[in-house]
């Protein structure tokens, strides 16, 4: 199948031509219009069956949006509130106020850095405990006014390093899920690159869970698993495969309630309309959790984490 | 006295490997030990204090009033939900370490009694892969918490756990979330939660319901922590404090209540739970 | 338009000091500025942006909408519970501090409205006694968090102190338990408490209200923080971090959410308050 | 007057007489008699009617009962909760379950140190926002059980540290009067030694404040007080004086409930003795106020907290 690099270098040359056409007095228009053509049924070959891994690759791709990103254009009014009040500010995790079609709202979101600078400061976009302590904080105000909580996912994992473990990032992370458990508003958790383990559900228990088209989540990176269980790191594209962990699968397992689409390609080709429907997926749930009133929500929830698992009875026998 | 009451459907192999002998040297000091007195000291070595592996089984039997433990009624096994396979097929896995341990999954759960004060317990077993909390694992963790609310008893877990099962994706992780929303009620219904961590206790057990214990106790020896040593070495690049994630970096780091030897452990959790007896 | 309604009641000097001269020159850039313009510029210098010293009543002129200030009807004065005399009496020191500022005693408070938004509004001052807070000012902060939940108003209060005011010995310890009391009942009813720290937000203040804020706003320049720097100096025998205790120190150890330009700080709190509006 | 230290000698004198007078035939009885009843006069004479400065040193004497002298005497099985499950375990405040006479209660204990060792330990017994995290979490944990909490208070202040203030030691402080001010059980607070400002208040915010007769609370030490207000750290003595520090004094001003007495010359004297006055205070409090139901409780607390502070009006003038 062709890939992604030729593509780009062909859709290149129909934009040389454009010019050319443009320029001088010759008509190229329907060559390019058939090579436009030609583009697009290409591209549809290319991406309308992703692999598994090539969706792996799309959620890490350097170009795609980050949290901040979205923020701008699903909300309005960011107010970004900092600090876990204990330790320090992890900006791998912001979090704060923001309007929703005008609703306030509360807003978690795991940011990623693009620069070698931008990353030093978020960490690689991994969570420390200061910032699973401040989304607690922040959650709990959610609760206080009543406001929805809206998480935006995206990070490989919680910091594994030597200060997070000092700093009781398992204490952390599991008081959030307690909190989250049982937190009196709306909530919804969108996963719009990496789902990364224990580090991502820390802010992803929610009433509803979604994940980008192109986004994963698992219980660990395809590399870890690799490294585990094939004892063979270049084994990930396989263990990426067995996990299970792209958003049509989830959807499939009946663990995530919806999948938003992203233009052909990823996200990355049209952030603008990746935004769009982030936004309008983030509002119908929203309104539509909104609706219900605040008990039927809270065991709806308790139900489907009550339940989540699959076992079977063990017959007795004698063998 | 048995401890286990003769039940059919709970067969356990408290001696892992049949072994005729009545005696073993201690890996430790070297001395011949008598195995008897060994398991009546909780495993551990009665010459020179070293601690050996603990099955889930001998853990019972070395916490529990003798005869106390009632396991609950249902078995459950592991699905296979992604039907997945790395080197081997998850379900092989697993079958082999049922036969291994003698048990459904990594953790048995029951009713029992600590010096007289009726508990439900939940004690884990890194024999079986890894004590890696799977939908099992998760489930069990729930019903043993949803007895202790309808009998009105506290509720100790015992882990020693690697973290998530990773062989079943993100039902795995999500017994995280399960086992929270679980344990919030028992909060909410006034009653105890005393967690113990074992060797080892990390990943997704320590990041969720271990972790949230009204009182926290270490054994000693115990490795607590969420992120692996190997993990945490590749992201630094540098080598960790010697103490790193032992009971004592946890206890000097104010995440864990106490720190017992494993002899004291029994009278240790009788005194705990003794304080909440008789709680609203 | 005046902010301050005429009220008999109610004397503000908003100059300090009589000053004929319409132009002030400005110790930081040594600028000849309009001293109106100053003043209308939230007492930071037009020319360098120096931060000029800002009285309780400059700030309400600066942050309130113009003639939205109302002061509540009872006046305070300090009591002297203690019949305390250091170098100096303490009424001599009250009666002083209430001349040269025209206040009656460290804070003033009142309702208002920013951008439109009614909100209830503590001041406390600086120059009266560093801002101290004893009885009085613990009073009219409780007074000022029943009026906001009497007429479901959000909460400002701009700190500007040293701490509690020794002279009145325990009761004014005891202010720091009285405020965060009446505080929870805020929470309780749902309404918001910005908290904004100036130089210098320290002591009991800073370890009672002040950090209880819903939102923690400190301005560009505060200093912020529980015990002096002096104190801390001969404790530890060392020299201090050279930003300790700055509002970026703050900020970066996660002890408040945003650091604002004094000029910004009426727009910063419409925003936040904005979010609360109508809330439950 | 006689000072303490005659005394001492005087004491020793007659012990050495009375040895004497076993191992020898003569009789020395009624010598012996006399001279007691002379020193118990002088004793008298010193204790009785101490100056404000004397009690601020029986308060910090280095041989005066600590929290653990009484903890083993007042309650039985004192169960140590340890850490503030975030940064670390301050050994300069104490926490965990205990019994007073069969009843569980939670146990918040400030701790000096005796040795050099110890004192660096304990930080020459200052609370550092690790100990106040510590005991809001028991203060939750007394909460979800229904247990009584018992403050025993004695600290020169909370640490003044680098370390203190990067760890928001003030917030640490206002979280936990936030918690004790709606803490849904009775709460017991008695200052046993140094009630220092903020740092003992922490943890002092309860429906009954007790002091040991000797013992001090204040908002500044007196010598800090001195400093800043007489310009002149040897005038400590006056500034004691002037703060009304002592047990007596604020029983007087209305802002403590109750003086826990102490045998003459202070707790050391005798710390048995003292320990059974603490106890059948901490009892008697505990158990009137556990009759209580909570929300009466809580509206006592409340109005005790909310009304605190002496003002007056200021009449309207036009000087
Ligand atoms: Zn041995
Ligand atoms: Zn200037």
């Amino acid at each position: 199948m062709t890939d992604e690099r030729t593509l780009d270098l062909l859709e290149a040359k129909i934009e040389e031509l454009r010019q050319l056409n443009a320029m001088d007095g010759m008509d190229l228009s329907k060559e390019i219009a058939r090579l436009e053509e030609k583009l697009a049924v290409l591209r549809q070959d290319l991406y309308s069956n992703l692999t598994d891994w090539e969706r792996v690759r799309i959620a890490r791709h350097p170009k795609r949006p980050y949290a901040l990103d979205y923020i701008a254009s699903v909300f309005s009014d960011f107010y970004e509130l900092r600090g876990d009040r204990i330790v320090g500010d992890d900006r791998a995790l912001l979090a704060g106020l923001a309007r929703l079609e005008g609703r306030p709202v509360a807003l978690l979101a795991q940011q990623k850095g693009r620069t070698t600078e931008e990353n030093k400061e978020r960490f690689f976009g991994m969570t420390r405990p200061q910032g699973y302590r401040k989304a607690k904080r922040v959650m709990e105000l959610a609760e206080r006014f009543g406001l929805p909580l809206v998480s935006l996912i995206d990070t490989s994992g919680a910091y594994p390093g030597v200060e997070s473990e000092e700093l009781n990032i398992g204490g952390a992370i599991a008081e959030n899920l307690q909190t989250m458990a049982g937190l009196r508003v709306p909530t919804v958790a969108v996963v719009i690159g990496e789902g990364g383990s224990g580090g991502a559900l820390a802010i992803g228990l929610a009433d509803r869970v979604l994940m980008l088209e192109n986004a994963i989540y698992s219980v660990i990176t395809p590399e870890g698993a690799a490294a585990i269980l094939w004892k063979d790191k270049e084994r990930a594209r396989e263990a990426a495969t067995a996990l299970q962990m792209t958003a049509p699968h989830l959807l499939e397992l009946g663990l995530i309630d919806g999948v938003v689409p992203e233009p052909l390609g990823g996200a990355h080709k049209n952030p603008a309309i990746t935004s769009a429907a982030l936004k309008e997926a983030v509002v119908h749930h929203v309104n539509e959790l909104a609706a219900f009133p605040l008990d039927q929500l809270l065991a709806a929830r308790y139900a489907r984490y009550r339940n989540v698992g699959r076992y079977s009875a063990r017959p007795v026998t004698d063998s | 006295m048995s401890l286990f009451k003769e039940r059919q459907y709970l067969r356990v192999h408290v001696d892992r490997e049949p072994d005729d002998s009545l005696w073993m040297k201690c890996k430790s000091c070297g001395e011949l030990v008598f195995k008897r007195r060994v398991r009546e000291n909780s495993n551990v070595c009665p010459s020179c204090g070293e601690y050996f592996f603990q099955t889930s089984q001998e853990r019972l039997e070395s916490i529990l009033d003798p005869g106390s433990y009632e396991p609950f009624g249902e078995r459950l096994a592991a699905n296979d939900p992604l039907s997945f396979t790395d080197s081997r097929a998850y379900q092989e896995r697993v079958a082999e370490a049922q036969a291994k341990t003698g048990l459904d999954d990594a953790i048995l759960i029951g009713r029992g009694a600590i010096e007289g004060i009726p508990v439900v317990i939940g004690v884990m077993d890194f024999r079986f892969i890894g004590g890696s909390m799977g939908s099992v694992v998760g489930e069990q963790i729930c019903r043993a918490i949803e007895a202790s609310i309808a009998d009105r008893r506290g509720f100790v877990l015992i882990s020693s756990s690697g973290g998530a099962r990773i062989q079943e994706g993100m039902f795995s992780l999500l017994q995280m979330a399960k086992t929270v929303t679980v344990r919030r009620r028992l909060a909410e219904a006034g009653l105890p939660f005393v967690s113990v961590m074992t060797y080892p206790t990390t990943g997704g057990v320590e990041a969720s319901i271990a972790s949230l214990g009204d009182i926290i106790i270490a054994e000693k020896g115990a490795m607590i922590g969420f992120a692996g040593r190997r993990v945490i070495e590749q992201t630094i690049a540098e080598e960790l404090p010697a103490h790193f994630q032992t009971e004592s970096f946890a206890l000097e780091r104010g995440q864990i209540d106490r720190v017992v030897r494993r002899e004291d452990l029994r009278s240790e959790l009788a005194v705990a739970l003794g304080f909440f007896v008789g709680a609203r």
